[in-house]
């Protein structure tokens, strides 16, 4: 989407490889499509060979060669260990607390790290109909974290969302305990201009890190709330070669997907 | 035991309006001959259930056929939106489309309690989202822990139909590779259509292979490529091309209704679709 | 990940006096070394938890590991009685045994439940019986149709111990034919101990294979005919002369007491074990 | 168990081939070891080659070349259609009331037809500790019809069961309904002396048919309550010889077995 910059690579790469440094050796990952996919499939290629990769297809350990162009897609369940059925995927492995990281995306994320991904407008009549919540709701419950992967800007960054779709901290502290989820909720929201944390007493998401050449007016004016920003700011550490040339051979592959 | 038939005879048979049809498959195995047969046939009312309304439902929704939708996930699956339903949604083209909206979990959790014979099923979900103002759900209490659940109602639709890779000759069925939801959709419904890729005089073990006895199907039908275009494991390739092609058609009410009169009112089955689409192997755009 | 260990080290490490063990395999599979291992190291106040404590828990209970016992069919498959079983319940020998009985279909549930991470399960079952004066089951009314259905509590025993076929090198585990609820034992179980025929380079796909990965797997264990005298697909056949000849052997405690002292504690390992017992094709009685 | 009689045949040849005749082709049967497997597979060999044998396993039309040994034989996996686990034999094909005919055996039976597999004496300290339930619960209450095997004496046809682990008619007319069992309950009860079949208006078991070389008298010593009698009671069809000798061929491939 962004151009290359002068730094030699995208805002969006730089998104990516720091979704994808988020992830551990031996983690259990549950993906969705795009960027998380993405992300996760640079981890494996890198520093975490032996993450663990579940699409909500039912693939598990799946190791695809090319970027997978969809949550089905063949290469998934020919790379994988095991293949299960979708009520299984759910039930056994995700439900059970068996999933060590949830990846979402969002098209609104608010202050407390809730998502939503199902309508920008009024629900019986929406200005935009979204996909809807597909895996997400209860990846937001029970992924044991949950790492938010989304571009920042004022349509996306809200005060106040439209539709809770996926749970982040509602109300602060003790929210998420209040309604029973397992799960830690968001400890990370990664975006195309920095990182953002929840603080660690309300809870509220808080600009930690910048991306190279990024500034904080730059990720203020992109957030539809009065953001807040921790002192000092870390700067991403940038691409590294290893990192930027992996990225991009994956990329490479959609072209020669089926 | 399963009649081995003509999917147009089976879809005239089986499917009427007003009718709960499941078309199911995740992104593997997707019904689309089945369901242009059902446009072919103008069905009207359906309610159409499915975790992921991707293209297949943009198409019967543009079509007219449905009057509700259930399912968890609607978009263009690694493209983008489905805009017929978007457009029915947020327009009410060709026609207000009421929307029964659930998670994926509990989408498969309501097929289970459905294949299971039980009224409803249990999960850990939608606790604080919107989604349980718009939907239906019930708190549950565990009788032994006093822990609070999330109850879903079975899914039980009139028709289930999938797509299966190869059937015998007696009309069992089996599928391999991505299962999704299907032999819990197939269970779960009161009558069952198959389209398969070919009938096979002995089954081979497979990754994940899922075996549907004969007698739980009610017609069987041979549609080579009946999936296209997504995939069949072990037989086709999806057409990528295709979906990111639909974009732009669906984009589009008078051009999606073009191609449906030429496509799929203009042709009589999906092996005459296919040639009226230009076969397996061209550039979609 | 799976340790790929001694058999001896895996229940030394993980298997506690006091524990809830649950050994599966519905008569095809049954991990009989694992069971010996136990004796051997004499695991006490256990509670066995099993569908169908076939010969393998007779075993155990007549050697006194057992306190309690969770199963719905006590009985030597297609032979008779078990009668350390009916021992230990009618006359408390060794020691008296507590009783969790349930139906098949109820056990199935719990583990189900377990699995999956919910606190209880929910199936038609148990009405009209006495099993429910003795063991713990609840009403739970459906939210959505008022319908009266049966919960019962989720399982999740301490470790959970099967026999597979398979695993290859990184301890992912493999085993087909008749499964069980072998999946739901090792998912509902917190520590987890495999027994395999053989470790392969690759999996082949089987008729109803089933792959356990090994990050959910404690140890892997290779035991060669570690389900004699029952089968494991593909590697060896039921010795029914076994089962046959365990019914003689069992009807006296004293005949029971020398065997277990002569082939379980007077060998070291299941290899052992199966030469003392003369090998594995020799007439039994 | 019984001496080959004058008439050429046991009288357990004579029960389980009168088993036998009752599936019907395609019908679908939930089989247990022992005689209900046998005349399911005497069934399937004669007269209804199409009937689909459901074992507990997870074996879902199977096939056996030879009488299985356990529940779990291997030749039930190598010769069925599907294998599935056992939650979803009993989840999907059992309770969801796919079974047309569910076959149950008996250490006891009452004159309502429910049966004892537990105990004989009290529970706690139980004269005899039998198997138990097993799955034979869940199939007297889901399967469409239950036939019921169980050689005919005074301590198995008993007054009052010890124990009531799979529901017949309890109460008679309407106690199906009340406890919400969606089966009809056993409809015939098959022994080594007759057939009983319940009173269409009390649901009482009431003798209908005697096997070959019966009488009434040895029917009622065989009973443990005062045994109702059809008038006129119908005389079993003795064995033919191709259902005979399809069960003697099939009781000789015990022998074989591994």
């Amino acid at each position: 989407m962004c151009p290359v910059s002068d730094v030699g690579y995208t805002s969006d790469e730089m998104m990516t490889i720091a979704a994808a440094r988020e992830l551990r050796e031996d983690e259990v990952c549950f993906v969705g499509i795009g960027i998380p996919s993405t992300a996760a499939n640079v981890a494996r290629l890198t520093h975490a060979p032996n993450v663990v990769l579940v699409y909500e297809s039912g693939t598990i350990g799946a190791k695809p060669t090319r970027l997978p162009l969809s949550i089905g897609d063949g290469e998934l369940a020919e790379t994988a260990d095991a293949i299960v059925s979708v009520p299984e995927i759910f039930a056994y492995w995700l439900q059970a607390g068996r999933i060590d990281v949830g990846f979402l995306g969002a098209a609104q994320i608010d202050p407390f790290g809730n998502v939503n991904t199902t309508v920008v407008g009024d629900y019986e009549r929406p200005t935009v109909r979204l996909p809807g919540g597909g895996g997400a709701p209860e990846i937001a419950a029970a992924a044991r974290r949950v790492i938010v992967v989304v571009r920042q800007s004022p349509r996306t960054f809200v005060e106040q969302l439209d539709f809770l779709t996926s749970v982040g901290h509602p109300g602060g502290p003790g929210g998420r305990d209040a309604l029973g989820l397992r799960g830690a909720g968001p400890q990370i929201v990664i975006t195309d201009l920095g990182i953002l944390r929840p603080d660690p007493d309300s809870l509220e998401l808080v600009l930690t890190d910048l991306h190279e050449g990024v500034t904080v007016e730059t990720a203020r004016a992109a957030t539809g709330w009065e953001l807040r920003v921790a002192s000092p700011t870390t700067f991403t550490l940038p691409p590294t070669v290893e990192e930027l040339q992996t990225l991009r051979a994956l990329e490479a592959t959609k072209k020669w997907a089926p | 035991m399963a009649d081995l038939t003509d999917l147009r005879d089976a879809v005239a048979a089986l499917v009427s309006d007003g009718d709960e049809v499941a078309l199911e498959g995740f992104t593997h195995l997707v019904p689309f001959a089945a369901g242009h047969e059902i446009i072919r046939q103008q069905r009207r009312d359906l309610t159409l259930t499915r975790l992921t309304p991707d293209v297949i439902y943009d198409q019967m929704i543009g079509a007219g056929c449905a009057r509700r939708l259930v399912f968890s996930w609607g978009g263009n699956p690694g493209v983008g939106s489905l805009h017929r339903f978007r457009d029915a949604v947020e327009n009410g083209w060709p026609n207000r489309l009421q929307l029964e909206e659930h998670s994926h979990a509990g989408m498969a959790t309501r097929y289970v309690a459905g294949a299971s014979g039980l009224p409803f099923g249990t999960l850990r979900g939608y606790v604080g989202t919107d989604l349980m103002q718009h939907t239906r759900t019930e708190q549950i209490t565990c009788p032994f822990t006093g822990e609070d659940l999330t109850a879903v109602p079975a899914l039980n639709p009139d028709v289930a139909i999938v797509h299966a890779q190869n059937a015998d000759r007696r009309g069992n069925v089996m599928l391999w590779g991505i299962s999704g939801v299907q032999k819990e959709a197939v269970l779960s419904a009161k009558k069952v259509i198959v389209t398969v890729e070919e009938v096979v005089d002995e089954f081979m073990p497979r990754p994940n292979g899922v075996i549907i006895p004969t007698w739980v199907v009610d017609a069987v039908c041979i549609v080579p490529n009946g999936s296209h275009p997504s995939y069949a494991h072990g037989y086709s390739e999806r057409d990528n091309a295709f979906y990111e092609a639909w974009d732009l058609i669906a984009r589009d009410r008078e051009r999606f209704r073009c191609w449906i009169d030429r496509h799929i009112h203009g042709t009589t089955d999906f092996a005459e679709y296919l040639r009226s689409i230009g076969g397996l192997d061209v550039p979609r755009v």
